[in-house]
């Protein structure tokens, strides 16, 4: 056996080593409050400046200021109700997908109590939203439209350029969620038509508790959390500074050739797996799919099972299946691109790393045969 | 979250005992619906033991989460060699707390066990008491 | 001149070295996010459920649920917003107090424009909220009331147990911003009538990024944070794990003998600083006053430049002058206390650490004692 | 935000120019008010000069933070020796630009201390004339 094979990077990432060097100094030197007037905190200012420069230089962000938040639910969450707060004299209507993370569709919900109106759009079989369908779903009083760049379950990239282009033909505010592609897939906020992003350091090997939110100079917005004015007074609170520069590091230590390994040890994965009968890939192959990020199906056996199976041989994954979730539902995403619930029961997600190595991928799949026999093995389900 | 599972709970996903299929059952029972993400079927083998109809034999297959599989197996194995009425006294609790709990959100599970054991009883009694003896 | 003298407490603290041990193995290994099914993730939940429940005990906090949060602010906006959007139908009307934190004000603001009624409550010139007039503002439909533990500024603790009780004989729900006293101010969640209390972590030496909202059981509350339902559902977004366990630690550490350190060295401030004529201590003195709280108004002197003095000797302290502050309004809490705006210009807030020493205020005194010299006979006002 | 002030604002915040009073003089203007959080009182000595009236001596005093106390002492050094008229042209950003700029929320203060120099010009020819040789 293994020692542990981490393939839940979509989830949560090890926070690498060079990241932590870089935010110690933060915590027990340069600690002090950026917003003070004496010379303690002006370390702690710089470093944050200089963080902002860094990750927005990646996206071209001229056009936008990145504001600083605790994760990618605060961001969706201060981008949903901010922006429709502060526009409910343009319109009440928003417009996002069936397939965003339950942070943007819990945070939609709650609008809908609030008495705006939401429409979830549909998308087809590989998790595309198509093009037609966005721009038939756009009303006079849409003010917003929030679109995932890259799904967390499925890894489908949507095409986000050309949905912005028809949302500012329009004269609608496009937001992504960029959680789970930010450093994987090349993004420019000018070219792409993107008013808002969300970013999240997390997922990228960066430390918890330190997200983003890019957004375009004149974009009207109302705070989530209000309060002493920090973050160019979009979002008050004493700022996370060792948190912000681990999360700078991050980004800055992601380089292309981890990407390219992740894509090889991922399409492993996707040949490996699909090799079992009745079991298949869901999502895109290809350019459209995210660098790290294989999910699969198999008949006749249930999701939890399987991971705790292999969770048994030291492998970590995911799940779609309901049992795993406290609603007891399957998931949403696997739903909307047409998935039988019994088949979504069935699913796991792996989602490679860029410390993980062939071996590890091997061992894996050998594990994976092995728990999918042993249970349809066990399963009255034929 | 975590899991929230006892040891006893993946000591029986882990090896689960009276796994498989009897051929000529006397009863059987099945529940669930794939739709819903659980489905278990219980074989039983009926003999008569001082004057008392006894599970000879029990066996299981189920699909579904850690919890279904562990509560069918320890489900089997309170009521293998029970006689009927006893068997069908086995209450959900029993199978949860034999398990040593459950998750709360997990308790359903239990409930399918006794159930699809109920149904196992049921058919027997129905159908396959010709063929007992 | 000596190295760095820091007492801006209140404001910041450094991350004590024992707290950023503890932290260390939540970075590169037990990183897992904790809303997993994989083992990888145990570890995780089992550090902050054991945080959870380490800090409860510290305000018997039986009755209550500690929910995490990104900090002060986090928790305040979440409190105010919370319980006014899910008590819509019981009362429109909220009671706080003129000397809250931004944070508080500013989402009481907020929900004035929702639609909202806020009685900010005056206080007498020691910073105290007087019991008949917070029970004469109270109405029919007021469904909270959040009123600061102890002022960040001029360090007054407020007589939160018989606020309490009042509130609760009328049938609102007490909040108490617990931020600067938390660790410092015997509380008792139960005794003190305490329904809601915010908590935050960089202000005891515990990392930027974390705080609590403690949650009465069965106090309706809308969540701030919509998403994956993490924290009991309250507050969505992956938990910060290696700040909730720093925190934790924080707590932990905080001991008797620091307070009392503290008060001495405190008490040794005021007596040097009050020694300089036209200059007085504002808030009370004793046992009703923050133990690391100092707080001068110095008549013909501005703060800023009393702070850059300071800040030129090594000296790390803060100021309540317009000068220092974006909207160049003097601060709202000396203006309650009835101070006028040029005595408010001339404050100056020290807040001591347990690392301070005895010498490093003798040396702070010395230093002022010249600083204010200096500026006095630079200035025209006599 | 921390202060955002140049080098030479704090240079002549720590070691201002012409700071203090002047005994007897020939004008005296004041500006500001304590409520607001500055105050800054000029006082000049004109003497002639190839037929001019020139700023002789020139000293102030200030209640303020650090930008206001750095423009007054930056106002007195350029006014220093300057034509009345001359003295009158410095603009607030001839202030502001000699000390390397001041960040924004600070700009009023360049304007106060050139304010204050057109008041104690102004009361040195109302009333201070007939004293100045
Ligand atoms: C696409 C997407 N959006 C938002 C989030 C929420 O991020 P966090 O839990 O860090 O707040 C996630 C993380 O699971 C995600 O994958
Ligand atoms: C009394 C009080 N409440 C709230 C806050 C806000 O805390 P944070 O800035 O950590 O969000 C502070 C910190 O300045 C405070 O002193």
């Amino acid at each position: 056996m293994m020692d542990k094979v981490y393939l839940d990077n979509a989830a949560t990432t090890r926070v690498d080593s060079e990241v932590l060097k870089a935010m110690e100094p933060y915590f027990t030197k340069d600690f002090g409050n950026m917003a003070s007037l004496h010379s303690c905190g002006r370390e702690a200012e710089h470093a944050v400046e200089k963080a902002r420069r860094d990750i927005s230089k990646k996206v071209n962000g001229k056009d936008h200021k990145l504001v600083f938040t605790s994760g990618g639910t605060e961001s969706n969450n201060f981008t949903l109700k901010g922006v429709a707060f502060a526009n409910r004299d343009k319109g009440k209507h928003i417009i996002t997908t069936k397939i965003e993370h339950e942070c943007i569709l819990n945070a939609a919900k709650w609008l809908e109590k609030q008495g705006f109106d939401v429409t979830y759009l549909p998308v087809n079989k590989e998790g595309f939203v198509e093009l037609d369908v966005f721009s038939d779903a756009i009303r006079k009083d849409t003010v917003l439209a929030s679109i995932i760049h890259a799904n967390n379950e499925i890894g489908t990239i949507e095409p986000i350029r050309e949905l912005g282009k028809i949302a500012h033909d329009h004269n609608v505010l496009l937001h992504t969620d960029a959680c789970q592609s930010f450093t994987k897939v090349p993004i420019d906020l000018k070219k792409d038509n993107i008013d808002l992003m969300t970013i999240n350091s997390p997922k990228i090997h960066g430390p918890k508790g330190a997200g983003g939110l890019f957004i375009r100079q004149g974009v009207k917005m109302e705070p989530l959390l209000h309060g002493g004015g920090q973050e160019f007074g979009y979002r008050s609170g004493t700022v996370n500074v060792s948190g912000i520069v681990g999360f700078a590091k991050a980004v800055d230590i992601m380089k292309d050739k981890h990407l390219k390994h992740m894509e090889k040890i991922r399409d492993m994965l996707i040949d490996g797996a699909t090799d079992i009968p009745e079991s298949w890939l869901n999502g895109p192959r290809g350019k459209d799919r995210l660098a790290n990020n294989a999910h699969f199906s198999f008949r006749h056996i249930e999701g939890e099972s399987l991971i705790v199976h292999l969770d048994l041989k030291g492998i970590a994954a995911s799940t779609g299946s309901a049992c795993s979730s406290k609603s007891l539902e399957p998931s949403h995403v696997l739903m909307a691109i047409g998935l039988q619930p019994e088949d979504a029961h069935g699913s796991i997600r792996f989602s490679v790393g860029k410390e993980n190595t062939k071996e590890e991928i091997e061992y894996t799949l050998r594990s994976l045969h092995e728990a999918v026999e042993t249970l349809r093995k066990m399963s009255p389900l034929k | 979250m975590g899991l929230g599972y006892t040891e006893k709970v993946m000591e029986h996903f882990k090896s689960p005992h009276n796994m498989g299929e009897i051929k000529n059952p006397d009863g059987v029972g099945k529940v669930g619906n794939p739709v819903c993400g659980d489905v278990m079927k219980i074989y039983i083998k009926v003999r008569r033991y001082k004057g008392k109809e006894v599970i000879g034999d029990i066996k299981f297959q189920t699909y579904g989460c850690v919890s279904a599989i562990a509560t069918t197996s320890m489900m089997t194995k309170l009521a293998k060699g029970k006689d009927l009425d006893a068997a069908l006294k086995i209450s959900r609790n029993d199978v949860a707390n034999a398990l040593g709990g459950l998750p709360p959100i997990k308790m359903h599970c239990s409930h399918l066990a006794t159930e699809a054991l109920e149904a196992a009883i049921k058919d027997y009694r129905k159908t396959g008491k010709k063929k007992a003896k």
